[in-house]
């Protein structure tokens, strides 16, 4: 770990709505400059720690520190922390410059400065004109400019954003996606990013922690998650998995369709739990391509567009796999005996 | 071209008729106000302005339009005031003490009137107090608390929390953030709050014959009182400008909504 | 611990202060109804219930309390069914002129009631009704329509219109969906308008005190007049009585809301 | 044209609204016991078109005739069609029992015929047991299969579904997209689905027709739509895609990447519009692969799990390509020179 203070650091923090916790003795460091997302299923979590962060809601346990400072008893305002909101949260009554000046007025900066660093951050977000529109006046589009412009203008070190995409469409949505990413890289702000999108939080992110019922079940750059989920729910929450029951026995798994040896499983270890594999990584054909192999039929095929899925039926157990779309198809079709190869390398053991 | 079943005819005339029968009261007195005769009588048998003229000239009359007034910006100013703190308040308290107080703020509009009246008369009985006119305004504030309180509790439940939210995060303090962000908000219900606070106090006639003595008497307990002693159209037309002046109230709530949105 | 501003201890204060002020007419009534003195006086000198036993003795008072409730179911009957059509009609009306009666249906809550009350009274008189109950409560109605109409109307506004549109697709006529979808969802808000319309008239002193002559006299006129001639703590008793059957049917209300739910 | 009549015949049906056409002159034929879905943005018109067919709004101008009848404006009673709705609109005043039992009801079936035909949808969706329970009392899940049982029991032709699966979360919604779709091929009933989410779209349609301003601006299945989209609207509606903003000249398209020969185009053709090919047909690598290819450098990659998404900069131009991630990665880092290749038949000329 690095001299530097962590950006933001949660420790062991708790917060407990009528008995049951919200959020568990949680931690977490999160360094400067890192694009960092909290992803999870609604109730896990996440939108409560974001609040803590924040200073909207005091944690009833721990210590939130920001920059290295004490923040945990700390109102919002001493925070100096830039957010942008699920809707936005524009004022309504205030037109576009006044809405962006708004932390440096509140930061009483003379009318000259507020003017300065309200064009740069217009124009920086392609805003330039719309200064006296009225924020209902705006498209979804660019009231997210708005809001971004807002949460930047003051250059805060750290800018929180809670679902700011939620209420987009998907094309503006992934062009909003690009731009947010390379103007965190140019300004080297740290962001924390709250989403329930696992596209979005693998596009963007540097790390991801994902929660579940109020704790962190794993935090990681996006591929080692997707590759390496520790659990049976982390493997199907981020992601398509195959999830099949098995026993463990001497370092190899026996599934319902056969034993195989998976890499990293315990060598010595016995258990029951999940054969996991993800469904890019099985190949559907009539022979057999891989060195792992088994043989069923076809239950059903769906064209996605960019993938084909196969939902393949070996014997009481159903298994997925998906393909690119190539030109033309495999020329299968319901019912059609198939052989679902791998490589070794790509199963995995997760003990539940 | 869709088709009209007996049903849909028949609705649509009981929903007319209806609408006449809510109607009637009103139009009647309107019609009496510019009647020519020398007394009551309905449909009248000529018209003139003569009932607005006495209404005018009489001195009584027009103390009373002023009281009315004067006690009803006093009472608007007093409930406006009071309903938006407690509102705010209110809203803003997790603890169950507070929150349990939110009852009491609708108590007077649950409370029948003539109950409150005598409350309020026994309590001003004994401080000497009958006919004074910041008095009746205070007695009127009792009545119209509940309503500015309802406005303004109703517009800022539906105000986006995040909005106050966002103003703390970019650096304001509690009071900043009602100065910036929640009373420009609020604006507009403030000023209906205002507007219906002071209709609450005009229309007032309960509560108001028995605290105004003779000294504070207000338009409608002027009209109340004359009844009894001089049954004429003088009092048609008093009604009139009655309506007038509540219509008048509520076409500035309706054009300041518009002017907002 | 979290931290106590001067500013939170001084609007709690506030908050309980003006709450007081609310509820303190309703207090000096119910303490003074206990009083064992023969005359009013505030605070009492000592208690008793020799002013229910008085009120209960009397004739004139148990025929007011009859009045008061006969008036009340039947004002309820009426201003319950038309504002359920009404507010039935008018959310599913297309048609600007139908949607435009709307504010017809809410004017009698607008109008001051002495002006209703004046109008009510001049037509009353031209057909011989003062003192009829049946044309009592019709007056009454005029003024608890507006009541019902709200109340349903909002329950009716608030629920989904799939599920008129499922009874519709799964075979039901007009009718039908009203029968087996719309009226039993709505039946809160049916009981709840019953029960509003009811203190509506209940609680009306103004409009039944020009057209209740000496027949139909209700509870509040009865206080009304009485309050002229005997200034005693019979009044009290009976105002409390009256506090209580308000009471009663809020909790009523309340406890159907509940249950539903 | 078969001899018997279409399940559903909408020939140009018209409704405006206030001056707008919300439907303007559509023309669709639905086959018996076809899947078909109607897809499009917000406003494009499809809700008000499954209004139409309901009933609930009457079209004014053109006709709908169900399996052969002219409905134009007869009342939603007299269509005798099941429906799913959006959040389910099922009665809260009644138990799981009476919900499934209402059409039943109002048609007056004995109780007998009624307990006998809600049993076996009630065991057809799982939900033996529940009979008695409030709706408030279930599972968003559980009250999606009382819809569907509600909407079938009375086994009418044709069932309209209004995004049935909207208010799941990922892992159900993908689960009832397959048990709806086996159900529907068990009992052979028409379906016409309505959504805004094209996986969705894919995964269960035999036919679909994206609807755009009221009209339809394109049906057909899955595959062909997504291969050979008409428009550029249509073409970035479903799917990724690359739209490069090219001029069509003697069979051949012009670029800013270069000039590629393109299937399909017409061969004396001239004009401006837009080389399309999507981006999972693209191959990023450090050297050509295949036989046509542009070279460029990489701007962005991002790791989405099943795929890898690179976007390529070429020239002023920027393409995105989607791989399907394997083990480890190419090896590719910001900034490094590469080719972009593709086949021949993969790119498509679209006339704007």
């Amino acid at each position: 770990m690095s001299a530097a203070p962590a950006a933001i650091a949660l420790d062991r923090i708790t917060k407990t709505y009528a008995g049951t916790h919200a959020v568990n003795d949680l931690s977490l460091e999160i360094g400067t400059g890192e694009f960092f997302t909290i992803l999870g299923p609604s109730g896990s979590g996440k939108t409560t720690t974001l609040s803590m962060i924040a200073g909207f809601v005091m944690a009833d346990g721990g210590r939130i520190l920001l920059n290295g400072k004490e923040m945990t008893q700390e109102p919002p305002q001493a925070r100096g922390l830039g957010m942008v909101f699920q809707n936005y949260a524009l004022f309504p009554h205030l037109n576009v410059f006044e809405n962006i000046a708004f932390p440096l007025r509140v930061r009483r900066f003379a009318d000259k400065e507020v003017k300065t660093r309200v064009l740069e951050v217009l124009s920086m977000m392609s805003l330039i004109g719309f200064e006296t529109r009225l924020i209902r006046q705006l498209s979804g589009g660019q009231q997210q400019r708005v809001a971004l412009a807002r949460a930047l203008v003051f250059a805060p070190s750290v800018v929180l954003m809670d679902e700011p995409l939620g209420a987009l469409d998907k094309n503006l949505r992934y062009q909003m996606q690009n731009e947010i990413k390379e103007l965190q890289r140019k300004l080297g702000t740290t962001i924390v990013y709250v989403t329930h999108d696992q596209e979005e939080a693998m596009n963007m992110s540097d790390r991801i922690a994902i929660m579940d019922k109020g704790k962190v079940a794993q935090v990681g750059p996006p591929r080692e998650v997707y590759e390496n989920p520790r659990t049976a729910f982390l493997a199907k929450f981020l992601g398509e998995a195959n999830l099949v029951p098995a026993k463990l026995r001497a370092g190899a798994v026996e599934t319902p369709m056969g034993a195989f040896p998976v890499p990293g499983a315990p060598a010595g270890g016995e258990g029951e739990g999940f054969f996991f594999i993800r469904p890019e990584r099985l190949v559907v054909a009539r022979e057999p391509s891989g060195e792992v192999h088994a043989k069923g039929s076809i239950r059903a095929i769906s064209f996605l567009g960019n993938v084909v899925r196969y939902r393949v039926a070996l014997g009481e157990q159903e298994v997925t796999s998906e393909m690119t779309s190539g030109r033309g198809d495999l020329g299968l079709g319901l019912g059609d005996a198939v052989a679902v190869s791998w490589a070794p390398d790509d199963g995995r053991w997760l003990a539940e | 071209m869709r088709r009209h079943p007996l049903s849909f005819c028949l609705s649509r005339a009981g929903i007319f008729l209806i609408a006449l029968c809510l109607l009637a009261p009103i139009v009647v007195v309107l019609v009496i106000s510019f009647s020519a005769d020398s007394y009551l009588r309905f449909p009248p048998s000529s018209f003139s302005l003569r009932w607005y003229q006495r209404f005018l000239g009489d001195q009584r009359w027009r103390d009373a339009m002023v009281n009315s007034a004067v006690i009803g910006v006093m009472a608007s100013l007093i409930s406006t005031t009071i309903g938006f703190f407690a509102a705010y308040a209110l809203l803003r308290a997790r603890h169950g003490i507070v929150r349990g107080l939110e009852p009491v703020f609708l108590l007077p509009l649950i409370v029948p009137h003539v109950i409150t009246a005598i409350g309020l008369y026994f309590v001003s009985g004994k401080l000497d107090l009958i006919g004074n006119r910041a008095w009746v305004a205070a007695a009127h504030s009792v009545l119209a608390i509940p309503v500015a309180y309802i406005i303004q509790q109703s517009a800022l439940k539906a105000m986006d929390p995040a909005l106050e939210r966002a103003a703390m995060v970019f650096g304001c303090s509690r009071l900043q953030v009602l100065r910036r962000v929640t009373l420009p908000l609020a604006f507009p219900a403030i000023a209906s709050a205002a507007l219906f606070s002071f209709l609450t106090s005009f229309d007032e006639v309960v509560v108001t014959l028995f605290l105004a003595g003779v000294k504070a008497q207000t338009l409608p307990v002027r009209i109340w009182n004359s009844l009894v002693l001089e049954v004429e159209p003088t009092i048609a037309a008093v009604s009139s400008l009655f309506i007038a002046v509540t219509f008048l109230v509520l076409m500035l709530n309706r054009a300041l909504r518009i002017s907002r949105s």
